[in-house]
């Protein structure tokens, strides 16, 4: 078997992620009630929902088409600072991956790195900022070198989710300098980023996916 | 919670419907959560689209009218629209002459205009935007999202909109309405938190002795919490941040606004007390509007607004406006 | 307590204060809490006078203007004006065709105003007096001081003003007052108390979980208390009874009205619940009104007005309208 | 000494009234609050320290202009129910007493009823209504019955602070059928009428001036 992601594991973490952020979607908005307004449960929730009925018993076809449609459903279904940065998280993430129906470790990598960057051009981030930056970076990072190591996809994934939730909780010291919560000053350190929280979740259940691949 | 709602989910689009339902004066597409006038204005006139997330009613669709907004595009609450959505608005609203998009400075309406502006764009509309930015309680620096759009809005859609429907082109229009937010300045504070519906509880817990300072729209905390204090030391809190930015000696117009859940006995109250102070600063009130206008739901507080007005923003203000939430000379 | 107040027992003239303040098209009498319009009437019209305690605004001092009243007189909070007051208020409107005293049915008012009534007779100023008791909550009978004066009073001051306007005599306006105050109901219902500024507290508690159905708009406590539910059973709650008390079958006028600290978002969502109930009723809904215009100070609900109309009614309620609270065709 | 009550002793006793209402304001207010609009403390209070004021430093003439004076700064400062009420009982008091300098206990006697038949002409209570008028019928019939047995002023004002009392208890278990609390209906039960602990308080502190006359 060669060390691949193809659409049908990919649309199972989609999928995977649609569940965790409903489950959790109480604490990402409670999350968001102290440094920003309410919503970020809210919205995810919703838009993952969407994506989910989109994709519902359609069969997955290219990895472009399936992650661009994921990014366009988002885009129009979420609003708020989340919807456009996810949004173009995975058209740039489709874009970069083309029409092909399954990646290798690389260039799931390339695909991760490309939309990661999307959301640095729509939102100007910088690390340290208190965004979903400061978690993505990192698990990127990650998974770059875990796999030029040389590590398996499964293991490169696992190692991008402990980074990615090693660097949401690392703003919680942060001051914000972005979104809403840059509003707030001095008074936004000692709180999650909400944003940095659901992006822990994606890089946990795409780990958690590659891990159980069949 | 205690609100008048069936399902949290389904407050945006009931609430439009009683919208619909209220004033035949208006269209309302209950499936992109726009609002637009039955009666378009002229072709060749500049529209002006305005929008944002919910709950800050009666802004925006309260606006839509003669003399003011042609659409309103409404987000979940407090969700800015989608591009799509405000797409759609845009192109039903264009008469050929171009659209201003009116945008309060969050990132998350900055975002979703931007790529809606380039998907109007791609279909050969022109869009010119203006993105609000008033709110003196935020430092304007490198450091933040910048200072957050607030009451200036609710005068800046006034007067551009009386601009749009006199016939001057897109440029023109643009470029008024970035004068008005350059020379526009507001202040808010909170008694209480406000309840988003989908969290069902306060977004803020403000114990019965403190009140927030600097507050936004969306139930943002404010930049600081104070002990409870009388009504007149309030106005100093909010009409001293303002003056220290803006040199508002001068003819302006001036709002006390509610934030939803603070009655009118409260607000003219509250409005003697500002108009004292920026007198002393200098400011000769010409025009002013006490109401709610721009509400952050069932939030107990309010927010001072207040921009240098001269002959010509005086003109366009007395301009007939025939909206829900602003109605005179019509 | 949580207000934008300074000392409690100021609240009154401050507020005032602001209005005068506010509205350079209002003359406002600081001390006597009288508001009149700064340019009176024509000589030989009918004035049209209504007052009673504050917490209801814009009820009545955002009424007064073209087409409305020509005074109201301020009470304290919840407090019926004395007299003397009222006595000063209806000299000072008397434009030689006599006065008519707009007054809801409460003990207090009923007595003072009727205290006034006999000083301005001993002046020799004809007045006529129309008492509004629209409140289907209570059963009118031997056992209670009969119907309250609630929502309907909006609507009356509209219509009652406009045919003042066009010159009628003081015994057709008073004769057109009772007409409309016998097809007109209301019910109204509470999610939380107002709080007194005087007291300090809430009125009544109500416990997260319920709502008082039936209440008045002065803190009073309904009917009957009812576990929280959704709007379209509240919409129920309200309409039934209206419909019980009333044919309204036809043409009507429809308010829904706020009790102060609930925002407009939550409004119209309940109006679109109502206008459907009563559709399916058989009730015509000719024009609406959807806002906060009688109020009871802080609290949270709403009620719904319903006055069956006709083709002088609804001629009199487009007529041109400009006061603070109401205003279209001005 | 003649058992009688001056002008001196009238104003020592609406001084006392004023002090007596003030200090329980809150808890008329409280009384309000349960079946009515929270304002009878506020209104008692606001209308005797207009009272006051009139009084404060002017010599009393006669009772009849002592009492009218107080009547219509009631009438032109208090509003609500209360004020009309109360007001036209100290008219009535007032126009019964006449130009006199001092009133004996009969004069006293048929002084209170008329203010109590003024309350009744003005307010249509009966018995049982809840209202001030439970407090007040029971106080002037003791205080009649006191002076035709032979007793003095002084006890005759105990009897009947006694039967004010007695009768502002008596409303507790009432359905109020005048006034606000009337709109409760069986609601109203189980509370106090605030008018009936006012009036309650205007008989006390008239036994106690009475006593302390000098
Ligand atoms: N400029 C930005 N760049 C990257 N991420 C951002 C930016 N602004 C906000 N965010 C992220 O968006 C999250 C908030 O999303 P959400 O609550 O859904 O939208 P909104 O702030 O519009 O209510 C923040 O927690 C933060 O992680
Ligand atoms: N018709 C009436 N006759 C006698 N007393 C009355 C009547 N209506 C009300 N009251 C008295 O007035 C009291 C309320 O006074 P207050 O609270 O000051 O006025 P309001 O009811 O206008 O707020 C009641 O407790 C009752 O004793
Ligand atoms: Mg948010
Ligand atoms: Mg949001
Ligand atoms: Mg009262
Ligand atoms: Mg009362």
């Amino acid at each position: 078997m060669t060390d691949t992601i193809d659409t049908g594991t990919l649309t199972a973490w989609i999928t995977r992620f649609r569940d965790a952020v409903t489950e959790k979607r109480e604490w990402l908005t409670e999350l968001d009630s102290a440094i920003g307004d309410a919503d970020h449960g809210a919205n995810m929730a919703r838009g993952m929902a969407a994506v989910a009925d989109k994709l519902g018993g359609v069969a997955p076809g290219t990895v472009d088409e399936l992650l661009k449609g994921v990014g366009m459903t988002l885009v129009s279904s979420v609003g708020g600072a989340s919807g456009p940065l996810y949004g173009t998280f995975f058209l740039r993430m489709g874009m970069t991956a083309g029409t092909v129906t399954e990646l290798d470790a690389t260039a799931l990598a390339a695909a991760l790195r490309a939309g990661l960057d999307g959301i640095v051009a729509r939102g100007k981030a910088e690390a340290g900022d208190k965004t979903m930056f400061d978690a993505m970076a990192p698990a990127v990072d990650a998974l770059d070198a875990a796999i030029a190591g040389g590590a398996s996809m499964a293991d490169a994934a696992r190692t991008a989710a402990e980074a990615a939730s090693a660097g949401r909780d690392a703003t919680l010291p942060l001051v914000a300098r972005k979104g809403r919560a840059s509003y707030l000053g001095e008074r936004s350190t000692g709180h999650l980023d909400p944003g940095a929280a659901s992006t822990a979740i994606l890089f946990e259940t795409l780990a958690t996916t590659i891990a159980e691949r069949t | 919670m205690k609100k008048l709602i069936n399902a949290p989910e389904d407050v945006l689009v009931e609430s439009l419907r009683g919208v619909s339902l209220a004033h035949p004066e208006l269209a309302v597409d209950l499936e992109n959560h726009v609002i637009t006038r039955a009666t378009p204005k002229d072709q060749g006139k500049v529209a002006v689209l305005s929008g944002g997330g919910s709950g800050h009613e009666p802004l925006h669709g309260g606006f839509v009218g003669l003399g003011m907004l042609d659409a309103a595009v409404a987000g979940e609450v407090f969700t800015s629209p989608t591009p799509d959505k405000v797409q759609v608005a845009t192109k039903a609203v264009d008469r050929g002459a171009g659209v201003l998009h009116i945008v309060k400075n969050y990132t998350g309406d900055v975002l979703n205009f931007e790529m809606a502006a380039e998907l109007a764009s791609m279909e050969g509309i022109e869009v010119g935007t203006v993105v609000v930015d008033d709110d003196v309680a935020v430092q304007d620096s490198l450091y933040t999202a910048g200072r957050r759009g607030v009451g200036l809005t609710v005068l800046l859609e006034k007067l551009v909109g009386a601009a749009a429907e006199e016939g001057r082109d897109l440029a023109s229009v643009v470029e008024l309405a970035k004068r008005i937010n350059g020379q526009g300045r507001s202040m808010g504070m909170a008694l209480t938190s406000c309840t988003v519906p989908a969290a069902g509880k306060p977004t803020f817990d403000l114990p019965d002795d403190q009140m927030e300072i600097g507050i936004g729209i969306h139930g943002e905390p404010g930049r600081h919490r104070e002990p409870l204090a009388p009504a007149s030391e309030i106005a100093r809190q909010l009409v001293e941040p303002i003056l220290a930015d803006l040199d508002a000696a001068g003819p302006a117009i001036v709002m006390l606004n509610g934030m939803g859940a603070t009655p009118l006995i409260e607000l003219y109250l509250m409005y003697a007390e500002v108009a004292a102070l920026l007198e002393k600063g200098g400011v000769q009130i010409a025009r002013n509007l006490v109401g709610n206008y721009i509400t952050s739901l069932d939030m107990a507080g309010c927010s001072v607004t207040v921009l240098k007005a001269d002959d010509e923003l005086l003109r366009l203000w007395d301009a007939p406006v025939n909206t829900p939430g602003l109605r005179w000379g019509a």
